[in-house]
Formats: C-alpha cells, structure tokens, sequence
C-alpha cells in the first residue's frame, strides 16, 4: 500500500518521533511504499543537522537521514513551521526537503493510508 | 476529487494545533477537493465568538474562520455533546456549522480518503 | 501554596491531581487552557463551584479573553498579570 | 476504524474521548504512555475489561516492554510494529 | 543548606519529563543541598520493575535510579494512592521510597526553599 | 524579591513561552529582580536567532533577546538539552547563554522563588 507519515512533534521531548521511525521501517520492511514523510508543527525539529545526543543515546535525526537516502522517501519539512522554530537551509540535513503545506493535501490526497504520530 | 476532513479537537491558543488546523482547512480548500470540517471535544471552543488577543499579542484566528465559506469551504460538522458539555449553543460560535450526534463521528471519517486530527 | 494550572480540565486530570493534594484554602490559578475550568454551564461547573469555595479560585483575564470566555461560575477571581505575581510573592508555587 | 491512544488513562481524556465516538467492534491500539490502560489492577481496570469486550484492545509489546508492564487485563492483545502496520493496512486510522 | 526537592509526576519515556527529573536530583546531589524526591500521580511509574528498552533505543533509566543512595539521596517518598490507583505495590519498584498519604505532599512541598514538578 | 523562571516547552508550539514572558514583563515592572531565566527541555528552543515568524506575528526570540539586554538578566539555556535539540552557538541569539544544569540548582538555592513554565 501507499503510506504517509505525518509527525507534529519533536524529537526528545515526546516519543512520537521515535515511534514515527519504527513505524516506517516495519512499513517498509512488509514492502510497503512510504510516498512522504511529512513533518510538521515540533515534529520540524527532527531535521536539523546540529542535534547532537549523548553517545550513548539514538541519534534521531542521523537515523532519519539513513532511512531516507537508503530508501529514496520523501522527506518534507513544513516551510512555514520550520521558519517559526529556527530550521532553515543552513541547518537541515541530508535527507530532509523544506516544502509547502500543500504537500501535506497531496500526500492525503495520494496515500492509501496517512498516520499521525503527535503528542 | 478526494473527501479529506480536518478535525479540530484541541483548545486554541494554549497550543499551536488549532492554528495549524485552520491553516490545513485553507490549503486544502486551494486543492479543489471534496473538504470536510468538523469540530469535537475542546475543538469546538476554537470558534467562540467574542476572541480579544491584545493582552497576549498571540493571532486571534476568528476572522478566518468566519472566512471558510468565502473559501467555498461548506461542509463544517460539531458535535452536539462536545458543544452541550461545554455549556456552549449555536450562538456562541463565529460560524454556523451543521450539529451531528457523536454516533455519526466516526462513519464520517471512515467515508474520507484521509482525514486530519489537530 | 499557589497552584497552577494550565490545561484544559476536559482533557486533562491535572486540575483533579492539584485538587487532591492541594489543603483547603490554598489559591488555585487557571491559565492558558486552564481557564475553561471557570466558565459558566459547563459538565464541571457544579464541581468547579465547590472548588472555588473551598479553594480562592484566580483565573487570569489575559488568557479569558483571548478565547473569548466571558461567563464563569460564581467566585471566580479574575486577575492580570500583576495579579498573577502578586500571588507568587505571597506563595510558593507548584505548576501542574 | 483504527484508533490510537498514547497518553496515559491517569492524565489524558483521550481513550475516553475515543471511546464515545468509536462503534462497537472498531479496533483500539493502545501505544507509548498509552499502554498504562492495559495494565492490570488500576483504578480503571474494570472499565478497561469493558472496553476489552466491545472493541479489539492491541497493545504495542515495545512500550510495554519499555515501561516494565507485565501484567495486563484480560482480553488484550499484543503485537509489535509489524502487527501495527497490519493493523493500518486493514483501517483507517485516527490518532487521538 | 537549602532544603530543594524535585517531585516525579509524569509517566517515563512517553515524554522527556521523568529524565530530566532524574538528571536534577544527580546534579541536586553534587551541590550538597538537602534533596528530597517524591513520586506523585503517573510520576509512581518511572520506578517500576522490568524495564527493557531493547525494542525501542531510547535510554534505560532504571539503573540510575537504583544508584540514588550512592548520591546519598536518601530522602525519597511516594504518594500512596498514586500506587494504590496504578495496581502497584512496593514489590514493582527499583527502589523503597517511604509511603505518604496525599494529605502531606502539599506540606512536604512548602517546607523547600524551592521544588520542581517534572 | 528574587524570582527564577523556568521554561520547559518550546516557542509557538505551545503558549508557555509568552505566559512566561508575560509573567517576566510583569514581575520586573513591580521592581521585581529576575535572577535568571533557565530554558530546559524544548524550552531551549526559544534561543534560536534562525527564527523566523509571519510578519504579523510575534518574534518570540526577539521579544526575549530585549528583555535580556534592556534588564541585564541572566538567560541560560541548558547545554544537554540544547544539544539534543540542535541549538549551539552557531545559532543561539543575543542575551542568551548556553550553560550547565547546575545552574537551575543554583537557581533553586538563590531564588525566593521559582515558577515553571510547562505544558
């Protein structure tokens, strides 16, 4: 089936970050297409390449980017959400796209399935 | 033409979740798609009438509610136990949105291509 | 001591957990969606009147009037910001 | 419809939200704190097994495994994320 | 020294709140202040037993907690009806905090000089 | 008196960030002394110079980096959570400074009182 994901939070603060990327991979583990990932509000914050976690903890955004690249998925970051909390060019990571709130229409639009992960 | 639905179900201001909601309801209005709003839980205090927002200096989103049918956004939907639970009536609100009884809620977001909760 | 809540008490316990450790007497504020614990007609409005008679119930007119809440149970305090740090001058505070 | 929980029972309205709209039969997946309404002996536990019997209750074995919760109500089902990406293949989902 | 306590009162893992209540009483302890802990409401839950975060990477914090009296934290207390109302006994948890009734917690509060709720 | 302020949720996302910001405004026009202001968890998020609202909306990092200057107060932003989240020097803006968690601790021992912020 067609998949997407939407994530409104962000990472550390809230598990759903977490959850959004184990979902995504049992999804396409089973041969599911994820058609986009769509971050959105928080969920913005997972994108950027300056986070840096204890070495002994997952590094969410680093997993994100892999999953991305490895699986071509689209990886959008919502314009107008990420400008409010301070993600631009100058700091998103490989992986990630900044893009319009319309994408988010198109992938309901598309997707056999959208879930939410939010807190 | 896809059915897609917005769902309000949060209290405005105290998060950010209303404001994105509305903002989804325009974009999505712009795609010429069959749209769907409803109001639920606390999702029916974000059309209170009678907003004041210069104490906080936070976005008063009122106008653009009241805006959606100019949007040719029509089908809007509350819940009528949400609205009775919280002490509100028709009146009370800035737009007129067609009452349903909690037991159509989820046959209406099943009849959705996909459908959206903030 | 000054409790304060901040969430809306449809949706979450936080205001009932205060409550049941919160001695009689003790100020309550509401604030951001807190606030709807104080308005009139509402399912917890008989409940919410007995809390601001065993409790002096403060509610801040900032955030009231930002959602545009105008009528509220009985004994409620309407206060502003300079209400708000009075409170805290006179109490510790204990955010819920 | 697939529905899913993950704020604690003991915090959040939102299972009970869920449940005056979701029909008889519609599956419930409880995940994150979310799970804590499937543990065994709690104040809501007799409401729990209620909701048990009307609607398919899941429970994701990741967080319960997390938060050390072992014993659960009757009825509940467990499944891991391949068993909640089947779930999503089979319904639509609202996430609460 | 100042009396200073932090007061555990949100499920763990779910949200980063018990974490970093734990990661102030550590650095409490390294100031040589008069610490005091208390489990309060969903707070009950971050001590329990049989934790085993293998399935989803996110850090184990059990191990620290059992560590608390080697910081010579040794003032740790829970409110009884928040286990009582989760099914749980001493028996689930990593540590034995002392068993208070709801009527001292607001008390035990205002003896600090200052407290923070995570 | 002295009073502490700490803020745990992050800007826009939730309204905890202007209550405290209100709150601040008000307790230095009562002459009160803000000993400092501790920005914990996504709290951090406040101190990003990247911000970059609507123009119609407010600028929560500018309406913060002000107050810091125009009162000469302490604002710190802590390190680990900042560091998960992102924030670092290259992005921290004016009247801002990252610091250790021990600096809440001191906080709570100098303080006569301490509010928290939160969701």
């Amino acid at each position: 089936m067609k998949f997407g994901i939407l994530i409104t939070e962000g990472p550390y603060q809230h598990e759903a970050s977490d959850s959004a990327y184990h979902f995504a991979k049992a999804a396409l583990a089973k041969g599911h297409e994820i058609l986009r990932v769509f971050f959105y509000q928080d969920g913005v914050l997972n994108s950027t390449r300056l986070m840096e976690p204890q070495s002994d903890d997952r590094h969410i955004q680093k997993q994100w980017s892999a999953l991305a690249t490895e699986n071509n998925i689209d990886f959008i970051v919502c314009v107008a959400a990420a400008k409010r909390r301070g993600i631009t060019d100058e700091v998103i990571a490989e992986g990630f796209k900044i893009g319009g709130l319309g994408m988010l229409t198109e992938l309901a639009i598309e997707a056999d399935r959208v879930v939410e992960f939010r807190a | 033409m896809a059915k897609l639905m917005i769902v309000f179900r949060t209290a405005p201001y105290g998060s950010i979740y209303a404001f994105e909601g509305l903002e989804n309801v325009l974009i999505m209005g712009a795609y010429d798609q069959d749209i769907s709003v409803l109001f639920i839980d606390d999702g029916v205090l974000t059309i209170k009438k009678g907003m004041d927002n210069s104490g906080t200096g936070i976005k008063d989103f009122s106008p653009t509610f009241r805006a959606l049918e100019a949007y040719d956004i029509e089908k809007i939907f509350i819940d009528r136990q949400s609205m009775e639970e919280r002490g509100l009536t028709m009146e009370d609100f800035v737009i007129e949105p067609e009452v349903i009884e909690s037991g159509q809620v989820e046959k209406m977001m099943e009849e959705q291509k996909n459908f959206f909760m903030f | 001591m000054l409790h304060l809540i901040n969430e809306s008490p449809f949706e979450s316990n936080s205001l009932e957990d205060c409550l049941r450790y919160a001695s009689k007497g003790s100020p309550i504020l509401l604030y951001e969606d807190g606030i709807y614990a104080a308005m009139a007609g509402t399912r917890i409005a008989d409940r919410m009147a007995g809390v601001a008679q065993d409790h002096k119930l403060y509610v801040l007119r900032e955030d009231l009037a930002m959602r545009g809440v105008d009528k509220l149970i009985a004994g409620v305090n309407e206060i502003d910001y300079d209400g708000f740090v009075e409170l805290v001058e006179e109490n510790k505070t204990a955010s819920w």
